[in-house]
C-alpha cells in the first residue's frame, strides 16, 4: 500500500471525478470530492513524511523504468508543494458545500465537483512527475477544468475572464510544448532527472537556451508574474467563491514550483543562473511586481479585485526569492508558497463568506459588517496581518528570510522594497478594515454572521496563520531541506 | 426532408461502412496505424453525420445526451481500473505484464483494455460536444 | 521525390495560413482551417507519421471544423475589421519567430540519422518493443504502454473538457435577449428554474430540425 | 533529404508565427481559438519533422523484413496527446465564445470590452 502511495495520490481523485460526475446528487457528489480532497491530503503528509526520513521515492508507471517509462519522484520540494494543494483542497472542498450552492444552479453541481477534483488531480499530477511531458498532461487538466470552473461566476464577465485566461493558458501551454520538443530534440530523453544528466555534457549550443527560454515565458504565464499577469485579476475576480480560493492558493503554486524544478533540477543552477543570467531579469520584475500591483491594489474597489493585485504582488516575493538563487533565497521562496496560500485561502473564503450573506464583495457594500458579521471580518483582519508581515504570523517568517536572503548578498535596496511592499499592504488592508469596523452599519439589511461550515474551514486557515507563524520550525526546516537539495549543497 | 433523397440514402450507406471501418480501426491499431482514439474518432464522425442528416431529435433519440455522457465518464473509469486490476495483482500501476501468465498476453490484455477505454471516451465526448453545440439554439430577438 | 512534396506541402501551407489570416468571412476561415489540417495530416504521412496522419485528418478537418461550424451558427460569421495597426502583437511574433529561429541554427539538420533524438530512448522501443510488448505497431506500444501513463491523463484531458463544455452548454436553452431602447438586454437568465426543465427535448419538440446552416 | 538542411524548421517557426499572430492581434474571439489551432498543428509538424530519418518508414513492424530503418515513433506518440488536447481546448474555449455571444451579444473583443466597464 506504502508503496503505491505516489500513484494513489493522484489516480484517486482521478476516479473520483467520472463517480462525482456519474452520480448526479449535489450532495452525493460533494461527498466523493471530500472524501478524495481529504485522502490526496492524508497521502500527501504521508509521502512528506517519508520523503523527509528516507530520501526521495520513486515509481515507475506501468513498471518501465525511466526514461523508458514515466516515472514519479518525489523530494521535499515536491512533496511539500503537494501537501499545499491537497491542504486547500482540503479546506475548501466543506467550504465549497454551502458557497457553492448559493452561487450556482443545484443541476451544475455535481459537474462543478467534477471539474473541482480535476483540478486538484491536475495540479498534484504535475508536481508529483519526473517526465516533462507528463507535466504537459496534467498541466491541460488543470487548466481545462479551472477555465470552466471560473466560467461559472455569476457576473457575465466571468465568461470574458476565464476566456481571456483559456488564451493567455494556451499560448503559455504552448510554448512549454515548444520548450519541450527543443529539449528533447538535443536529448532524446523526456525524463528530468535524465534531461539533468545529460545537458550539461552537451557543448554550448544555441537551441538549449532558447528551449529555457521558452519554458521560462511559458511557466511565467501560467504563473501570472508581471507583466504577463493580466488574466489574473479578472480570474479571481469573477470567478465563484470557493473556486478563487482554492485556485489563488494552488495554481499559481504549482507554476512557481515548475519554475523550480526546471531553473534548479532539470537545468541545474549554474546553467540557469551563470550562463542565462536569470536573476538579472527576475529580480527586477519581481521588484517591479511588488511595488506596482500593490500600488494597483489600493486602488480597487472590489475587494476581490483588491486581493488579485496582491496576489500578483506576493507572486514577486516567491519569484524574487528565486531569484537569490541562494540558499536562504529558496528556503524564503518555498516557505512562501506555503505562508501565501494559507493568507491567501484565508482572505478570500472571507470574501465568500461575505459573498454568502451579502450578495457582493464591493468596498461599499461592507459597511459595519464588522459588526454583522464580527467572525468573517476578524478572519479577514487575521490574513490581512498576515499578509503584512506582521510577527507572529506566517506572512512575517516568509519576509524575515526574504530580507535576510537580501541583506545576505547585500542588497539592500531589495530589502527596502519588500518592507515597502508591506507597508503598501498596510494601506490597502485598511482601507477594508474602516469601512468595515468604522461605518455605520445598515439596519435594515438584517445581515447576520455566516454558517459554521463557511466559518470553520475559513479558522482552520487562520488558526494555522498563527499556528506556523509562532512555531516555524517544522515549515522552515522542509523549505531549508528541499532549498538545499534544489541547489544541491550539503548533500 | 424530401428534397434531400440523395443525403439521405447516401449517408444510410455510408454509416454502417463508417462505423464498420472504426472497428477495424480499433481493433487492427496493433498492426496497422490505428487505435482507440482514431476509432473513437471515426465513431463519433459517422453518428454526427447519421445526426446532420437525419435531425438532432431523431439522434438523440437513438443515442441519448444521457448516454452520451456517462460514455465519455466510463472510459476514464475503464482505463483507471485497469491500473487499479493491475495494482490488485501485485503489479505497479498499469503494468500489464501481471493480466496474464506471460507478460506478452498481459500486455496485449493490457492495451486492449485501455484502447477500449480510450475509445468509449473519446466517442462520448466527441458526441457531447457536438450535442452540446448543436442542441444550443439562437438566441431569440 | 519525397523532398520535393515536403516543400510543395510547406508551400501550400503557408499560402493556407496567409489566407486565414486575411479571410474576415469566418465560414470561408473555417474551412481553410479544415483545408490547413488535411495539408498537415498530408505532410505527416510523408514524414512517416501515419497515426498522427489519421488523427489530424479525422480531429482537425472533422471534428475541430464541425465544432467550428456550429460555434458559427449561433454566433454569426462577419469578423469586424481590426480598428487599429497590431504593431504590439506584430513585434512580439517577430521576436518570437526570432528568437526560434536562432534556437534551430545548432540544430541537426532535417532526416539526420545522426540526431541524438533517435539515440537515446527511442531505440529502445524500436528494438525491445517486440518482444516486451508483442505488438508491431510501435507508436500503439509507446502509447499505450510504455507511455500509457500519458495516455490516462489525455483520456482525462478529454473529459475535462466534455465536464467544462456541460456546465457551459448543456443546461437551459439560453438566455432571451431583446432591444430596449436601441440596448440589448438579457431578459431570462438560464439559471431561471422554468428553463432549467426544457432541456431535454427527447420529445420530438423540435425533432428534424436542428440548425439551418450546416448540411452542406 | 539532409540537403533541405533547416530549411523545413524555418517554415513550420513562419507557419507557427502566423497562428500565433492570428492568435493575439485578432479581435474575433472565434479567429483567436482558429489561431490558436493553426498555431498548435505547426508545433505538431514541428514535432513530427523532428522525428523523421531520411529514409525511414512508418513504425510499424512488417513481418520478415530486415535492415528497415524506422521512423522516431516518441514524437508521433506525443502529438497524439497533444491533438487531443489541443481538440479539447478549442472546443472548452468554442463554448465560452457561444455563452460570451449570449451574455453580451458580441463576439468582438473591442466591444466586450466596452460594455464590460
Amino acid at each position: 500500500m506504502s508503496h503505491h502511495l505516489p500513484v494513489l495520490l493522484v489516480v484517486i481523485p482521478l476516479v473520483a471525478a467520472p463517480l462525482a460526475a456519474l452520480v448526479n446528487r449535489p450532495r452525493v457528489s460533494w461527498a466523493i470530492a471530500l472524501g478524495s480532497a481529504w485522502w490526496a491530503l492524508y497521502a500527501a503528509h504521508a509521502l512528506l513524511r517519508q520523503v523527509m526520513a528516507d530520501g526521495p521515492i520513486h515509481y515507475a508507471l506501468g513498471d518501465w523504468a525511466a526514461p523508458y517509462g514515466i516515472e514519479y519522484v518525489i523530494d521535499p520540494t515536491n512533496a511539500w508543494v503537494l501537501l499545499i494543494v491537497a491542504l486547500m483542497g482540503a479546506v475548501v472542498t466543506p467550504y465549497a458545500l454551502l458557497s457553492i450552492e448559493r452561487e450556482l444552479s443545484k443541476d451544475r453541481i455535481p459537474l462543478f465537483y467534477a471539474a473541482f477534483i480535476l483540478c486538484l488531480t491536475g495540479l498534484l499530477g504535475i508536481a508529483i512527475t519526473g517526465d516533462v511531458f507528463n507535466v504537459f498532461v496534467f498541466l491541460e487538466i488543470s487548466s481545462l477544468s479551472a477555465y470552466a470552473l471560473i466560467a461559472l461566476g455569476p457576473d457575465r464577465r466571468a465568461l470574458t475572464a476565464a476566456y481571456q485566461y483559456l488564451i493567455m493558458g494556451s499560448v503559455g501551454a504552448t510554448f512549454i510544448v515548444i520548450g519541450i520538443g527543443l529539449l528533447y530534440v538535443m536529448t532524446g530523453t523526456l525524463n528530468m532527472a535524465d534531461l539533468a544528466e545529460i545537458l550539461p555534457q552537451l557543448e554550448a549550443n544555441r537551441t538549449i537556451p532558447v528551449a529555457f527560454t521558452f519554458l521560462t515565458v511559458g511557466i511565467t504565464l501560467k504563473l501570472a508574474l508581471f507583466p504577463l499577469h493580466l488574466w489574473l485579476p479578472n480570474a479571481y475576480t469573477y470567478a465563484p467563491s470557493a473556486v478563487t480560493a482554492f485556485i489563488a492558493s494552488t495554481a499559481t503554486k504549482v507554476a512557481v514550483y515548475l519554475l523550480l524544478r526546471f531553473f534548479f533540477t532539470v537545468f541545474g543552477a549554474e546553467f540557469s543562473f551563470d550562463v542565462m543570467q536569470l536573476d538579472k531579469v527576475l529580480m527586477p520584475l519581481a521588484l517591479v511586481a511588488i511595488l506596482s500591483m500593490s500600488l494597483v491594489a489600493i486602488y480597487q474597489d472590489n475587494v476581490k479585485r483588491l486581493l488579485a493585485y496582491s496576489s500578483v504582488a506576493q507572486i514577486g516575493y516567491m519569484v524574487l526569492g528565486i531569484s537569490f538563487a541562494s540558499v536562504l533565497g529558496l528556503t524564503a521562496g518555498i516557505l512562501h508558497l506555503f505562508n501565501h496560500a494559507l493568507m491567501k485561502g484565508a482572505l478570500f473564503m472571507a470574501m465568500g463568506c461575505v459573498m454568502y450573506r451579502v450578495g457582493s464583495v464591493r468596498i461599499e457594500s461592507m459597511n459595519g459588517l464588522g459588526r454583522a458579521m464580527p467572525w468573517t471580518m476578524a478572519a479577514f483582519v487575521a490574513g490581512g496581518l498576515s499578509l503584512i508581515g506582521v510577527p507572529l504570523t506566517v506572512g512575517f517568517i516568509s519576509k524575515w528570510y526574504l530580507i535576510q536572503a537580501a541583506l545576505e548578498q547585500g542588497l539592500w535596496p531589495v530589502a527596502a522594497v519588500v518592507l515597502v511592499g508591506s507597508l503598501l499592504a498596510v494601506v490597502y488592508i485598511w482601507k477594508v478594515v474602516e469601512v468595515a469596523y468604522f461605518r455605520d452599519v445598515d439596519p435594515d439589511a438584517g445581515i447576520t454572521e455566516a454558517p459554521l461550515s463557511l466559518l470553520i474551514p475559513t479558522w482552520a486557515l487562520v488558526v494555522a496563520n498563527f499556528w506556523f507563524g509562532i512555531d516555524a520550525s517544522a515549515t522552515v526546516g522542509v523549505a531549508q531541506r528541499a532549498a538545499e537539495l534544489l541547489l544541491r549543497v550539503g548533500s | 426532408m424530401d428534397d434531400r433523397v440523395i443525403l439521405r440514402v447516401g449517408a444510410k450507406i455510408l454509416i454502417p461502412f463508417i462505423l464498420l471501418f472504426a472497428l477495424y480501426v480499433q481493433f487492427h491499431g496493433d498492426y496497422g496505424p490505428g487505435g482507440g482514439f482514431q476509432a473513437g474518432v471515426i465513431f463519433a464522425a459517422g453518428f454526427i453525420l447519421y445526426a446532420l442528416v437525419y435531425g438532432l431529435g431523431t439522434a438523440k433519440r437513438a443515442l441519448p445526451p444521457q448516454a452520451v455522457y456517462v460514455c465519455a465518464a466510463l472510459g476514464v473509469l475503464i482505463y483507471a481500473g485497469v491500473g487499479f486490476v493491475t495494482l490488485g495483482l501485485g503489479g505497479e500501476f498499469l503494468a500489464y505484464n501481471v493480466l496474464a501468465h506471460d507478460p506478452e498476453h498481459g500486455q496485449e490484455y493490457g492495451i486492449l483494455f485501455v484502447e477500449l477505454g480510450v475509445l468509449i471516451t473519446v466517442f462520448g465526448s466527441m458526441v457531447a460536444f457536438f450535442y452540446a453545440f448543436a442542441g444550443r439554439r439562437k438566441i431569440q430577438t | 521525390m519525397v523532398e520535393l512534396v515536403d516543400v510543395a506541402v510547406l508551400l501550400l501551407l503557408c499560402v493556407t495560413a496567409l489566407a486565414i489570416i486575411r479571410q474576415r468571412n469566418l465560414f470561408a476561415a473555417v474551412m481553410m482551417a479544415g483545408i490547413y489540417s488535411l495539408l498537415s495530416a498530408g505532410l505527416f504521412v510523408v514524414m512517416d507519421a501515419v497515426d498522427v496522419a489519421f488523427t489530424e485528418a479525422a480531429v482537425g478537418a472533422g471534428i475541430s471544423t464541425v465544432l467550428m461550424l456550429g460555434t458559427l451558427a449561433l454566433v454569426g460569421h462577419q469578423e469586424h475589421k481590426p480598428k487599429h495597426r497590431p504593431i504590439l502583437p506584430l513585434l512580439v511574433v517577430v521576436l518570437t519567430g526570432g528568437v526560434l529561429v536562432y534556437g534551430t541554427l545548432d540544430m541537426p539538420p532535417f532526416g539526420d540519422p545522426d540526431n541524438p533524438i533517435h539515440h537515446h530512448v527511442a531505440p529502445h522501443y524500436l528494438e525491445e518493443s517486440e518482444h516486451e510488448i508483442g505488438i508491431p505497431n510501435v507508436v500503439t506500444s509507446v502509447l499505450a504502454s510504455y507511455r500509457g501513463y500519458d495516455t490516462m491523463g489525455e483520456t482525462t484531458v478529454v473529459f475535462a473538457a466534455v465536464v467544462g463544455v456541460l456546465l457551459l452548454l448543456a443546461r437551459g436553452p439560453g438566455p432571451r435577449r431583446v432591444r430596449v431602447n436601441g440596448l440589448w438586454t438579457t431578459v431570462v437568465r438560464e439559471e431561471d428554474p422554468p428553463e432549467l426543465e426544457g432541456d431535454d427535448e427527447s420529445g420530438g419538440a423540435d425533432a428534424p430540425e436542428p440548425r439551418e446552416s450546416d448540411d452542406g | 533529404m539532409i540537403g533541405l538542411g533547416l530549411f523545413n524548421y524555418w517554415v513550420v517557426i513562419f507557419l507557427m508565427m502566423v497562428g500565433f499572430y492570428t492568435l493575439i492581434a485578432r479581435g474575433n474571439l472565434v479567429k483567436k481559438i482558429i489561431g490558436l489551432n493553426i498555431f498548435q498543428t505547426s508545433v505538431f509538424i514541428l514535432y513530427i519533422t523532428m522525428g523523421k530519418i531520411a529514409g525511414g518508414t512508418a513504425p510499424i513492424f512488417v513481418q520478415g523484413e530486415q535492415d528497415v530503418v524506422y521512423s522516431n515513433p516518441v514524437p508521433h506518440v506525443l502529438i497524439l496527446t497533444a491533438i487531443v488536447v489541443g481538440v479539447a481546448t478549442s472546443a472548452l474555449g468554442l463554448s465560452l465564445v457561444v455563452r460570451i455571444n449570449e451574455a453580451f451579444g458580441t463576439v468582438e473583443e473591442d466591444e466586450i470590452q466596452d460594455m464590460a466597464l
